[in-house]
Parts: structure tokens; C-alpha cells; sequence
């Protein structure tokens, strides 16, 4: 068993107890904490304790560095709050004062003890036994030193949405290199599909084009569209990403994008990424006319030549013959020191909200249908029409909230939607006329310029119905309704049910995470949370971080957003990275999992649960091996090890019952627990 | 042969004879066996519950008690009758979610040397023991007879997929697994949209043009659709919706003449099973035109349906589950 | 020293099977070197001798003594206190002595539910239903039986211990090499290992010994070893979904379960440093399941049917566990 | 749903009395017989609260007899002692 004694009885502890203002002596007698410890904790090296307003001040920082100094501590152990928040502070303050940073461990007083009880004399006695328990496990304490790694000065992109271009482009104006990857045939993302942006009615492909072509031709973005990430090795600053570059089956070298071999193209296929599955494109195809690169690419699954052997249509017509059926995927392997993961947002599919009618009933659009219906670029041509083509509605109700803020499907907020309805109202009064009714369970305009849209909407005769429709049907029950869509809601304003006849329904669908949003987080070691948003590191003072170092999110992957917010983003994402490559190198933590190769067998059961991917084995030797620069100490492979030959950095076995005992010395010291041993 | 606990309720042996009858045509090429629970008595349909608590739950737990005790092994209990399958299984969950609940009845039922456990049973109705247990991989078998060319407005009603207690239903909205059924019997299946809406359940006796005016949106809905019959699998449906259809017709100036029919009476037909066996006649508002469309031979040509579904001058409709396999 | 100069050595046999005896039988002709160079001075499985006999004995006039057998009862308890007074080195000799072993699985019963199983079961002839009685008035006097523990306990819960020489039993060649160790100490050829040692076997796990080819593993179910028709003889047995605790057992019996296309049953206990060994065998077999449906996890865990003898067949007593609760609070 | 119906019928909050009054002639029925009795249940609720629907509602009650969906005389339970003393016991609990 442990040994649980002061190793040679020569460490000087201190011990500080912070009062966080009320936030931790309003529940816990800090005072008799403190003195508590000298006394209580003086044989197990305890030196010195006090208890101070604020340990995090300034001055309760430079009561640690002159402790150590004058007293000549060799451990510190601060009862404040979760380490979280501090830790790094209190480490600075022992570094500052000459001792290594990681002697000094903090117990959380606050988050752990006086904001979750009520009882001020047991909370008193439960921070005395956590603060047992650290001055138990600080003696066990090792110093470390950090590890530093240089920083490549490329950076990957992920993702050629707005976020991610914009990310790109920071990047690269700064001057470092930048690999931009997109896995359709152009970059543009959701954007691009839209016609008009909120608030401004800016004209969407008009703000969005030329940002585009600068990500196309800027001299430090090597642009892969059509490509994914198949595989992430190695570690913050020095990553090795392997990037499948799908067939084109054009010949970029040669095409000169006349398009000709679209319009020859024999094959329609319905287009369910850029049309949104409300037209049509080519089998050969680029998605739209401003697409970047302008090549197109030939989707094989439905060209006639691959599944029949026969056609070549766009082969013969080719002036610049760069139809090239026989090109295979290509693989490249680049080198970056930092990850940005732009990857955006599905839309939520409403067909399982049946009562809403998505799928059966011909007239009801989704909000991404919609949005083609109105670009001028779309199917229509930019007109306003029923899925026959040609009807212009007499009336629309548009529903918000559809797939979020609703237990059965999504609790959050998707945060556009209300602003975007109020656009589709404004575009179905500019281009039809017809009546519009918007249904809604809240009204969320906030940001800049957003309610002044909302009561500009207002003014132009749009009906508001405040309630949660409960049902979209073409079952008519009067004659007025033959032949329309009813709308069947609780009007909770009037108090009343109302049966609405429209002719055309919109439902504005949540945005959810990516369908493979799980497969991405592993392939770049980052967790999602179960819902599949990418988790930032802190989600007030590191939004765009993660906490795998070196890898950052921007845009929609991270939660719902509208553009500007996703734009942010990813300018912070860049600044983030470049802040980075101009350190040159980065410290990481010393904690860390090792392996004891004397104990190792070899058994491989750690091999495949690192999520950062820093486990190696070693055929040659049947060992396992750690790279410390990719591990982040998690402490997973150290649980699963068998042997007991891994051993993860502070948080060692011995730290780890010696904490337990110091915890137990406190709470059961009548209950003689020696008589179990 | 699969056994299960039967529980019939009061409608199966008057109402809905044609129900019961053409159910026990049917068990047996199923491979359901179906044990009736020994001296059952009435579940207190719609009104018990309004009355009082604690007699409505003893009166349906004693029902509970019974079928347990004979259960010998067998776990699941089934209802034919919405009104009775969402009775027991109500029950069931709210004496186990609401222990004083389950204390008070069983102090009651106590009274009648019975007891009943929470959980014990498992309560199912008819329809997803065909769906879930049976599978249409061995309806289709069955099929000797499709009912091609038949129109049929497939019609659940407001208590079966709701609450849902367990999870069972596909959906507690718009569940398909009647429509299911019915296309596995070769019928055509019209989407109706108020499949799961109100038959009006007792405002026929409390509120008469109440109910009248939730039969006359379900006839007229299915008459708009062009349906030959519409299909139920309750008995309370099928009696306000065809023993008031004449009333509704009265009171609105209408002359709607919709056949209703139970699901086993069409799974019989296709079967092969003689009508006369399966209560064919028993319906108030005949149902002989419209069987007599799938008595004779129907040519092979496909109907057309109305033109609610993709035009190819128009935009594409998104695809739905299940489209795939149409086009096969 | 004895008369005769040889340094003495004693056996002992506390609760369990007697397997570790014969496998010091079984060292072959190297029993005659422990007659060579030792006197031996209590055995009681090879030879007669009283516990009086060793209680007149000078304290720590014994050198070498071999205690197998966990403490179940008030006996072993007092011989385990004795040996350690008549002692120089004593070693916790087999699985038993080290971590309860098989006896030790008593420990998730309490002593009521013990005695039913030993005197009121189907396979017991009680027609009286005689249980044991402590203390027994018969017309010479009172008579006692040692009295039966609550739970069984590992020797060094009870004394210090030297030395630990796992195994159940302790493999023969691994018996010789100790004696052959402890000879040339007498002889000065040699020193001790530092005291609390584990002697006579290895400080990695059962796969450093084990020919089997291993993978990185993923596990989508386990299988008991006579439910599968064709084993893979190449292949490491935990990947072909057969618990083998290999890898968290420590190594010095030469794999010879594998080999023989046997699972380990971990009856050389926890590899060096391992704390408990049913806990890290658990999280380690956790660790490769490869599912993410909690449902199905439960399914594939389902398949192990019986945990405790899975993970804690000869260390429950030793494990930070020792007992269930109920038995702990007699 | 019936939560709201039977607060609603002990306050005694409804306008007029047909469906409380409906459900508890249902429940005399089914306490009196154990299971339900159409015929009589329709007779004396239409006789008392809709005179006037009796007639129009004949040839629908004569097509339900002659099509034997509807029994004239009532069906007992065997074990209707057992019903009785349990529904009465739980009405002693009720209160509370």
C-alpha cells in the first residue's frame, strides 16, 4: 500500500484559504479552516496557513511569492476555487517567487463546497477534508518543466463556408500559408445558396462573390475543393493531414469553365446540396455560375458513361478535351501547425414533424427550398410559385421554430430563423403581394439593425399569429378551404384556435450539426457535444478554441449562427492561429501519460482509445509508446491499461490515494478506520 | 402458434361484431392464439374515468388482476378496442408512476381477493401485434386475394398512437403502420389526413352536433379523396362514423354513403376468407358497392391518383422514406 | 542453526486447497537439496510435529517458512502470529496466502449462507442439521473448535510479510529457483531481495510470455472458451472475444494457460504496481468493447456471467473490495 | 383530459348537465351489470336529455338490433359480487 508519510518529513507547506468575498466565506468559516490546518495539518508538513479576501489579487498573490520566499515553502496548496479558473494563476505566482509551478495544487472550495451546500458547519468540515486531501496529494507532487514544440507556419481550413473563408483569408493576408478544404465542388457554403441577407437586403452573392475569388486566387491559399480530410496525424504545431482530392474527372490543367459540357449533358439529376433538392442540375456540373474553381466535376454514381459504358456527350464537346474519365482520387499530404474546423450546419429535416405536412403535402417548402424559390439564380428564376412551377400564391404562412426550441426534437435556439421569416415575409410582399402570416412562439430580433427589420415588416402588413401551429392539413373543412393548405393554430395572443387558408406553407427549419459532425470531431480529436455542436474550449473567453491544442472552430459547427456572427469567427479563429505562428513555439502542459515499457506486454488494449491519436506501438518490441506532444493527459489509456504500466502526470496512484486518505482523515477519524486494514 | 392474453371489451360482442368476427377469421392464419381473460368486465370507456379516480382504476385493474392470474407464462395482453387497449395501458403506467395510486387500487382490488403489479403485463393492441409481432413479411404471405383497386382511407383515431405510453407507434401524429398493412393487403392507401383525428368518441350521446360535425370532416375528407371504404381499428370509431353517418347526412343536407370497415374484415377478404364470415353486412351503411369492385376482375391498370404528387413540369417533391421502395 | 548446523525451515497450511504443497512435492529431486542444506522443523503435511512443538521453539529461530492459506478461522490466525514470531523470513507462499484466492470468494457470502451451503445443502447428509458449536460442554470438561471468521483474510492483513510468491500454485520451477536463491544466501552467494518483494516470478503481465499474436483490439462480444468451434491457435484469445485476463496478470508461469489455448484465470494476481486488479482487468475489458449503443453494451457485458469469478476469482480478499458490505459489517 | 372532466363535473362548472349525466348513467350500468349496456344506456339518456332525437334515431337503433349489434337485455358479469365489493372499497379511498 502507500506510504503516507511526508517523504522524509522535509516538505514546507502553505496553506492559503481564499475567501471569494462572500462567495466562499458566506458558506465556510474560512477562518477556522485556516487555523485549523497550522494546527491539524502541521505533521504533515503544514508551515504556515492563512485565509485572505481575494487569493487571486494581486496581493494575495504576492502573499504566496513572500511565503515562499521568507518561509522557504516548498509545496503550496490553495482552498479557492475550480482550477479551472486560477490554477494558472496560482502557478505563476509559485514560478514567480522561484518555485516550480506545478508544487502547487488548488482545491475548490467554492464550486465544490460552499455554492452547493446550505449547512455552514458541515460545508466548513468538508473544505477542511478537501483541503486535507490536496496537502496530502502536493507532497506527491513532482516539478515538471513544460514541453515546447516549434509551430509549422501553415494552417488548414476545413470547410469553405463563409467561416472558413473568411478564416482563410486572414490567414493568408498575413502572409502564411494556407491549405483551404472544401468537400463540393465550390467553396461558398449555405451562403451561397441565399439571395438576400438579413438585415440589409444586401444581395447575398454579391457580398459573397468576390470573397470567394480572393479565396480562389490568393497567393498563399492552396484551395482543394472537391476534397476532405482523411487523415489528422501528429500534434499542435506540427500536424500531418493527409487530404483526398475526390475525381474530378475533369482536368483542371485544361478546363477553361465554358460550361459547354453542361449543356450537353444528357442526365438531369435532381440537385439535393446547392438546389436543396427543389431543382435540377447536370452530371456534369458546377453548382452555380460564380462557383470557385469554376471546373466543374462529373458525378459519377449518375453519369450515363460510368453506369452504362455509353454517352461521352461532354467528352466530344469539349473544346480543350480536359474531360478526363479515367482520373482517380488523388491523395495529398500536407504539413500545418494549426487546424481550422469551418464546417457548418446541416438543415434539420422536417419530414418528421409530420403534422407539418413536409413531404406529403406539395406546397409546404422548407426554408432552404425557399430561399432558391427566390434567387435569381434558382430554379424559378427568382419567382415566388407553388411546386407545380407556374401558381403564384394569393397567401403564405411561414413557421418558425420548426425542429428547435421543442423537446421532441431540439431544445435550442437556431437563432436565424426568426430574422430570416421576417426576410421571406418581406420577399413574398416585395415579388407577390399575397398575404403573409408569420407564426411564432417568440420574437428574437437582438444584434444591430435586426428589430428595426422586424417593425419595417410590421409596417409592410404582415400578419403575426403568436403560437405554435399544431398542424398543417388539406383537409377542408368549409368551402374556403378547398384546395388549401389550413393552418390549425392556437392564436395565444387572442385566445382563440384559428384555421388558416394559405396556398403556400414555409417551414423555417433548425439548423443541426453535420450528419458525420461525429466522425469529424474524431478524425480531428476534439469532442462534440451529443447533440454534435463542436464544444469550445470556453464558451464566454475561448469561443473558438478547442481542448485539443492547435485545433480552433469558426461558424456554424460551433452552434447555431447568422453570418456576421460565423464571419467573427473566423477572423478570431485566424487571429488565434496567428498569434500562434508568430510565437514561433508553444508550451504545452507537463501533464501527461507515460508509459513504463518494463511493464508493458504489448497487449495493445490502449491502442485504440487515445482521442488525440497519440499512442504508438511498437512491433519491434511489443511496447506501446506515448508522444507527449500529442497526448493531453487526459488519463484515458491510463485507466484501461491492465498492467498498471501507464501512469498519467499528477495524477499518479500514489497522489490519487494519498488525496483519498488526507479526505478520509478528516471525515471518518472516529470511525477508526484501521480496523479494515 | 403465439399466445396471447385477449381482452374483448363490451363492443366486440355487440357493436363491433363484425370486429370480433372477422379477427377470429383471421387469428389463425396469423399464428395468433388468443386466450380470452376468464369473466373480464368493462373498462369503463370514456366516462369512468370522468367521474372518479380511484373506482375507475380498480374497475380496469380488476381486469389487469384477472388476465395476470391466468397469464401461465404469457406476458402481453391484448386489446382490440382503442378506447379499452388505452384504458388498461393507462392503467398499468399510472399505477406504476403514481405508487399511491397503485396502493389505493390494490387495497381495492384486495377487497376481491385480487392484486395486480404494475408492469407485470404488457398491454398491446391488436393492430401492432399484427405489425410488430406477426410482420407484414407474413401477411403478404397470406395474401391470396389482393384487394386491388380498392381505395381505402386508413383510420386510427385518437387513441391508439396516443400517449403511447411505451413507444410502440411509429408516429403519435401521422403513424403509418395501418397504411402499411393495408398496401400489404394490396389495397390503395389515400393519404388521409385525419387519420388521427377525432371520431367524436361520446359527443354522439352528449353533444350530438358536436360529433356530427367531427363525422362529417372525416366522411367528407375521404369522399374528397375519392375513397371506396374506410378502414378503422376500433370500435368506437366505427360506430359513430357508420351507425351516424345517416344522422350527419341528415343534419348537414349531405349524402355521403362511405362504407366503414374494421382492418381484419380486409385482412380476411384477402385472405380468401368468405365475406359472410367475416361480418360483412353488419355495417350500417352497406358496404356491398364498393366490394363489389374488387369482386370482379379489376384490369391491371394502375389508377390514377389525384395530382398531388410530383408533375414533371413542375419543381421535384423532397424524397420521403419509403419512396424508394414504390419505384422498385 | 540446529544441531546438525542447517538452518531451519518450516511449511504451513492455513485455508486452502493443499495444491501449494504438492507443488513444492513436485519440485522433483530439488526437495533433496532443501533436505541438504535445510533442517526442516514443522511440516505437518510431510512430517508429525505439535504446534507446541513450535511454540517451545526460540523466536526467530526458524529461517525460511512457507505459509500458504488465507485466515479463515481463529487457527490459522494464531499460527499465522506464532510462524511470524519463530520466523526470520516468512513468505506468503501461493495465491491463497498472497490474495484469498478461491477461499476468498467467500467473502460475498456471510458465514450463515456459508454453513447452509457446507451443512444444509442437496449434496450434504444432515438429517440432525448439525452446525458447528464453539465451545461444546462434554462430561471431561468444555472443548472448543477454533472459531470461524466473518471473512477470510490475506496473511499480510493479518502479519508482516516478507516475501509474496503468487501462483495457485506457485509453478515448480519457480519454487526451485526461490530455494535455490535462499541456498545461495546461506552461502553467502547472494543477497535478499528488498523486503515486501513478490520472488518467484515476473514483473510484467502473463502476455509478455505469451506466443499469441495480438492487434489493436476491439471486442464485440465475449464467448466462453467450449462455445466456440474453431479457436484461432495464432491469435491473441481476448481478441477472438475470450475473456483472458492476461493481460493485467503477472507474468511468471510462462503462459502456459494461453499456450495451451486456455484463458488466463489470473491466478499470479495483479501485475507489479497494479492496486486492484478486478477494477483494472474491468476497465481495461470496458476500454475495447466496441460499441457506442448503451443497449448493446449491455447485451456484450451480459455475456460475462459471472463478473466476480471473472475479475476477482483470486484476489477478492486482497482486492480493495475484500468483501461485500453485508459480510464486512458482521 | 379527464382531469379537467371530473374537476370540471365535482365544481359542478358545465352548462347543462348531458355529459356528466351521461357518464354517471354509464357507470350505474357497468356497476350494476359489469359491463356495458348500450340499449338501456341509449334509451334512458336520449329519453331523458333528447326526446325529440328518439325518433330520427329509430331506424339507426333498429339496424343495429337487426343486425345483432346491439343487445335488448343486458349482459352480467359472473364475478359481479367481487366488482361490487371492490368498486366500493375504492370509492372509501376516493374520498380522501
Amino acid at each position: 500500500m502507500t506510504e503516507h508519510t511526508n517523504p522524509e518529513g522535509k516538505e514546507r507547506i502553505g496553506v492559503y484559504v481564499c475567501h471569494c468575498g462572500t462567495n466562499i466565506a458566506g458558506m465556510v468559516d474560512v477562518e477556522d479552516v485556516a487555523t485549523w490546518a497550522a494546527r491539524e495539518l502541521a505533521d504533515r508538513g503544514v508551515v504556515i496557513a492563512r485565509d485572505y479576501k481575494f487569493m487571486c489579487s494581486s496581493l494575495g498573490q504576492e502573499l504566496i511569492e513572500q511565503d515562499i520566499k521568507e518561509e522557504g515553502l516548498t509545496r503550496v496548496v490553495v482552498a479557492a476555487c475550480s482550477p479551472h479558473l486560477h490554477e494558472a494563476t496560482f502557478r505563476k505566482a509559485c514560478a514567480n517567487a522561484g518555485l516550480n509551478p506545478y508544487l502547487c495544487e488548488l482545491v475548490s472550495i467554492r464550486e465544490q463546497v460552499s455554492w452547493v451546500h446550505t449547512d455552514k458547519v458541515a460545508a466548513t468540515e468538508k473544505s477542511k477534508a478537501v483541503l486535507s486531501g490536496g496537502v496530502e496529494r502536493v507532497i506527491h507532487h513532482e516539478p515538471l518543466e513544460p514541453l515546447h514544440v516549434p509551430i509549422h507556419p501553415a494552417t488548414l481550413v476545413v470547410g469553405g463556408g463563409i467561416a472558413g473563408i473568411q478564416a482563410a483569408i486572414e490567414v493568408a493576408d498575413a502572409g502564411y500559408p494556407v491549405y483551404l478544404v472544401e468537400r463540393e465542388p465550390s467553396i461558398g457554403g449555405h451562403m451561397s445558396q441565399f439571395d438576400k441577407t438579413f438585415p440589409t437586403l444586401d444581395c447575398s452573392a454579391c457580398i459573397l462573390t468576390p470573397k470567394m475569388v480572393t479565396a480562389g486566387t490568393h497567393p498563399h491559399i492552396k484551395l482543394f475543393s472537391y476534397s476532405e480530410v482523411t487523415n489528422v496525424d501528429g500534434y499542435v504545431g506540427n500536424f500531418t493531414v493527409t487530404i483526398r482530392k475526390k475525381a474530378r474527372h475533369v482536368n483542371e490543367e485544361l478546363c477553361t469553365g465554358c460550361g459547354i459540357c453542361q449543356e450537353k449533358c444528357p442526365k438531369k439529376v435532381i440537385d439535393d446540396v446547392y438546389e436543396a433538392g427543389l431543382g435540377y442540375r447536370k452530371a456534369v456540373y458546377t453548382p452555380f455560375p460564380q462557383a470557385v474553381p469554376k471546373f466543374p466535376v462529373i458525378d459519377v454514381p449518375n453519369c450515363i458513361y460510368f453506369q452504362k459504358g455509353t454517352c461521352k456527350a461532354c467528352e466530344k464537346f469539349c473544346p480543350t478535351n480536359a474531360i478526363d474519365f479515367q482520373q482517380e482520387d488523388e491523395y495529398v499530404t500536407v504539413q500545418v501547425g494549426n487546424i481550422i474546423l469551418a464546417t457548418g450546419f446541416d438543415l434539420f429535416d422536417p419530414r418528421v414533424v409530420s403534422q407539418y405536412g413536409y413531404g406529403r403535402l406539395a406546397n409546404v417548402f422548407t426554408s432552404l427550398e425557399f430561399e432558391r424559390l427566390t434567387n435569381a439564380a434558382g430554379p424559378t428564376n427568382g419567382e415566388i410559385v407553388l411546386r407545380d412551377g407556374v401558381t403564384k400564391p394569393t397567401s403564405v404562412g411561414i413557421l418558425h421554430c420548426v425542429g428547435s426550441r421543442d423537446r421532441n426534437y431540439n431544445n435550442y435556439c437556431s437563432v436565424i430563423c426568426c430574422m430570416q421569416s421576417l426576410k421571406f415575409a418581406h420577399l413574398v410582399h416585395e415579388r407577390t403581394g399575397a398575404t403573409v402570416y408569420n407564426f411564432y412562439i417568440d420574437m428574437r430580433t437582438a444584434y444591430k439593425e435586426y428589430d428595426e427589420f422586424y417593425q419595417r415588416v410590421l409596417e409592410e402588413g404582415t400578419l403575426f399569429v403568436r403560437g405554435k401551429v399544431a398542424e398543417v392539413t388539406d383537409a377542408a373543412r368549409l368551402p374556403q378551404e378547398e384546395g388549401k393548405l389550413i393552418i390549425q393554430v392556437e392564436d395565444t395572443l387572442a385566445s382563440v384556435q384559428r384555421r388558416i387558408p394559405v396556398d403556400m406553407v414555409v417551414l423555417s427549419a433548425a439548423m443541426v450539426p453535420r450528419h458525420d459532425a461525429h466522425e469529424v470531431a474524431q478524425l480531428f480529436g476534439i469532442s462534440c457535444s451529443s447533440n454534435g455542436w463542436f464544444i469550445e474550449k470556453h464558451p464566454k473567453l475561448d469561443p473558438v478554441a478547442t481542448m485539443t491544442e492547435g485545433i480552433f472552430i469558426a461558424g456554424c459547427v460551433q452552434g447555431p449562427k447568422d453570418i456576421p456572427s460565423s464571419v467573427a469567427q473566423g477572423a478570431a479563429a485566424s487571429a488565434r492561429v496567428l498569434g500562434r505562428i508568430q510565437q514561433g513555439e508553444i508550451a504545452l502542459e507537463p501533464v501527461r501519460a507515460t508509459v513504463d515499457e518494463s511493464k508493458c506486454s504489448g497487449c495493445r488494449i490502449c491502442n485504440n482509445l487515445c482521442p488525440y491519436n497519440a499512442i504508438l506501438f511498437h512491433e519491434d518490441r511489443m511496447v506501446t509508446e506515448i508522444n507527449p506532444a500529442l497526448c493531453q493527459g487526459c488519463g484515458t489509456c491510463v485507466a484501461a491499461c491492465p498492467a498498471g504500466a501507464i501512469s498519467g502526470t499528477c495524477f499518479s496512484n500514489e497522489q490519487i490515494f494519498a488525496q483519498i486518505e488526507g479526505l478520509m482523515r478528516v471525515n471518518f477519524q472516529h470511525e477508526k478506520l484501521a480496523e479494515m486494514a | 402458434m403465439s399466445k396471447y392474453l385477449f381482452y374483448p371489451g363490451c363492443a366486440m360482442q355487440t357493436s363491433a361484431r363484425a370486429y370480433n368476427e372477422s379477427m377470429q377469421e383471421v387469428l389463425g392464419p396469423l399464428g395468433l392464439n388468443f386466450e380470452e381473460v376468464r369473466d373480464w368486465n368493462c373498462c369503463g370507456a370514456t366516462e369512468y374515468l370522468g367521474i372518479s379516480t380511484v373506482p375507475a382504476y380498480a374497475l380496469i385493474s380488476r381486469n389487469l388482476a384477472l388476465a395476470s392470474r391466468q397469464s401461465n407464462g404469457v406476458k402481453t395482453l391484448v386489446a382490440s378496442c382503442s378506447a379499452c387497449y388505452l384504458n388498461l395501458s393507462k392503467a398499468d403506467h399510472y399505477m406504476a408512476e403514481r405508487p399511491s395510486l397503485g396502493q389505493m387500487v390494490n387495497v381495492a382490488l384486495a377487497e376481491g381477493g385480487l392484486e395486480y403489479t404494475p408492469g407485470t403485463l404488457e398491454i398491446r393492441h391488436l393492430l401492432d401485434i399484427v405489425i410488430n409481432e406477426v410482420g407484414l413479411d407474413v401477411v403478404k404471405e397470406r395474401v391470396t386475394h389482393p384487394l386491388k383497386g380498392l381505395r381505402v382511407a386508413p383510420y386510427l383515431g385518437c387513441m391508439v398512437p396516443r400517449p403511447d405510453y411505451e413507444k410502440r407507434w411509429s408516429d403519435y401524429e401521422y403513424p403509418d403502420e395501418l397504411d402499411r398493412l393495408l398496401k400489404a393487403l394490396g389495397a390503395e392507401v389515400i393519404d388521409f389526413p385525419l387519420k388521427t383525428h377525432c371520431c367524436g368518441g361520446h359527443m354522439a350521446q352528449i353533444s350530438p352536433t358536436t360529433a356530427f360535425e367531427l363525422i362529417r370532416r372525416l366522411i367528407s375528407s375521404a369522399d374528397n379523396y375519392k375513397a371506396d371504404v374506410m378502414v378503422t381499428v376500433c370500435p368506437m370509431c366505427q360506430m359513430n362514423l357508420d351507425a351516424y353517418q345517416n344522422e350527419t347526412n341528415h343534419y348537414f343536407h349531405t349524402n355521403y354513403k362511405m362504407p366503414v370497415l374494421f382492418f381484419t374484415q380486409l385482412m380476411g377478404l384477402a385472405f380468401g376468407i368468405d365475406a359472410k364470415k367475416l361480418g360483412f353486412g353488419r355495417e350500417l351503411v352497406s358496404a356491398k358497392e364498393a366490394m363489389s369492385r374488387i369482386g370482379i376482375e379489376v384490369p391491371q391498370e394502375e389508377p390514377k391518383t389525384p395530382a398531388r404528387r410530383k408533375k414533371t413540369t413542375g419543381l421535384p417533391m423532397p424524397k420521403m422514406p419509403g419512396d424508394e421502395e414504390e419505384t422498385q | 542453526m540446529s544441531a546438525n548446523g542447517k538452518p531451519k525451515f518450516a511449511m504451513y497450511w492455513a485455508a486452502s486447497c493443499g495444491g501449494c504443497e504438492i507443488a513444492v512435492l513436485n519440485t522433483g529431486e530439488k526437495i533433496l537439496d532443501v533436505d541438504a542444506n535445510f533442517d526442516v522443523v514443522f511440516w505437518p503435511v510431510a512430517m508429525d510435529a505439535k504446534y507446541k512443538d513450535v511454540e517451545a521453539m526460540p523466536d526467530k529461530s526458524i529461517l525460511l517458512t512457507l505459509f500458504n492459506g488465507g485466515i479463515r478461522n481463529q487457527e490459522n490466525e494464531a499460527m499465522a502470529h506464532l510462524l511470524r514470531r519463530k520466523s526470520q523470513i516468512l513468505v506468503a507462499f501461493g495465491s491463497c496466502a498472497c490474495e484469498g484466492c478461491i477461499p476468498g470468494l467467500a467473502n460475498l457470502s456471510t458465514t450463515e449462507q456459508i454453513f447452509d451451503a457446507v451443512y444444509d445443502s442437496i449434496t450434504t447428509d444432515n438429517p440432525q442439521n448439525y452446525r458447528p458449536q464453539y465451545q461444546t460442554k462434554v462430561p471431561e470438561g468444555d472443548i472448543h473448535i477454533p472459531k470461524f471468521y466473518p471473512v477470510l483474510r490475506t496473511l499480510d492483513q493479518v502479519i508482516d510479510v516478507d516475501y509474496y510468491m503468487p501462483g495457485c500454485p506457485p509453478e515448480s520451477h519457480q519454487i526451485a529457483e526461490v530455494i535455490d536463491l535462499v541456498i545461495q544466501v546461506i552461502h553467502g552467494q547472494a543477497s535478499l531481495p528488498p523486503a515486501g518483494s513478490v520472488i518467484g516470478a515476473g514483473n510484467s503481465t502473463v502476455c509478455d510470455e505469451c506466443p499469441r499474436q495480438r492487434n489493436v483490439k476491439t471486442i464485440k462480444g465475449f464467448q466462453r472458451i467450449q462455445d466456440i468451434a474453431e479457436l484461432d491457435p495464432d491469435l491473441c484469445l481476448l481478441e477472438q472475444g475470450i475473456p483472458c485476463n492476461g493481460p493485467a496478470t503477472r507474468s511468471g508461469c510462462g503462459a502456459l494457460c494461453p499456450q495451451a489455448g486456455a484463458q488466463c484465470i489470473g491466478c499470479y494476481g495483479p501485475a507489479e504496481g497494479v492496486v486492484d486488479y478486478g477494477a483494472r482487468l474491468m476497465s481495461a475489458f470496458a476500454s475495447v468493447i466496441d460499441s457506442n449503443d448503451p443497449a448493446e453494451i449491455e447485451q456484450i457485458l451480459d455475456q460475462l456471467p459471472d463478473p466476480a469469478g471473472q475479475f476477482y476469482r483470486f484476489n477478492l480478499a486482497g482486492s480493495l473490495l475484500r468483501a461485500a458490505k453485508p459480510v464486512w459489517k458482521q | 383530459m379527464y382531469t379537467l372532466k371530473s374537476m370540471a363535473i365535482q365544481d359542478k362548472a358545465y352548462k347543462d348537465s348531458t355529459a356528466p349525466d351521461f357518464s354517471q348513467t354509464f357507470v350505474d350500468m357497468v356497476e350494476n351489470y359489469g359491463r356495458s349496456y348500450e340499449f338501456g344506456l341509449a334509451t334512458r339518456h336520449y329519453l331523458k336529455h333528447f326526446p325529440l332525437r328518439l325518433p330520427s334515431m329509430a331506424p339507426m337503433g333498429l339496424g343495429m338490433l337487426s343486425k345483432k349489434r346491439m343487445d335488448i337485455t343486458p349482459k352480467h358479469i359472473e364475478g359481479i359480487d367481487q366488482l361490487k365489493a371492490i368498486l366500493s372499497r375504492a370509492k372509501e379511498l376516493e374520498v380522501v
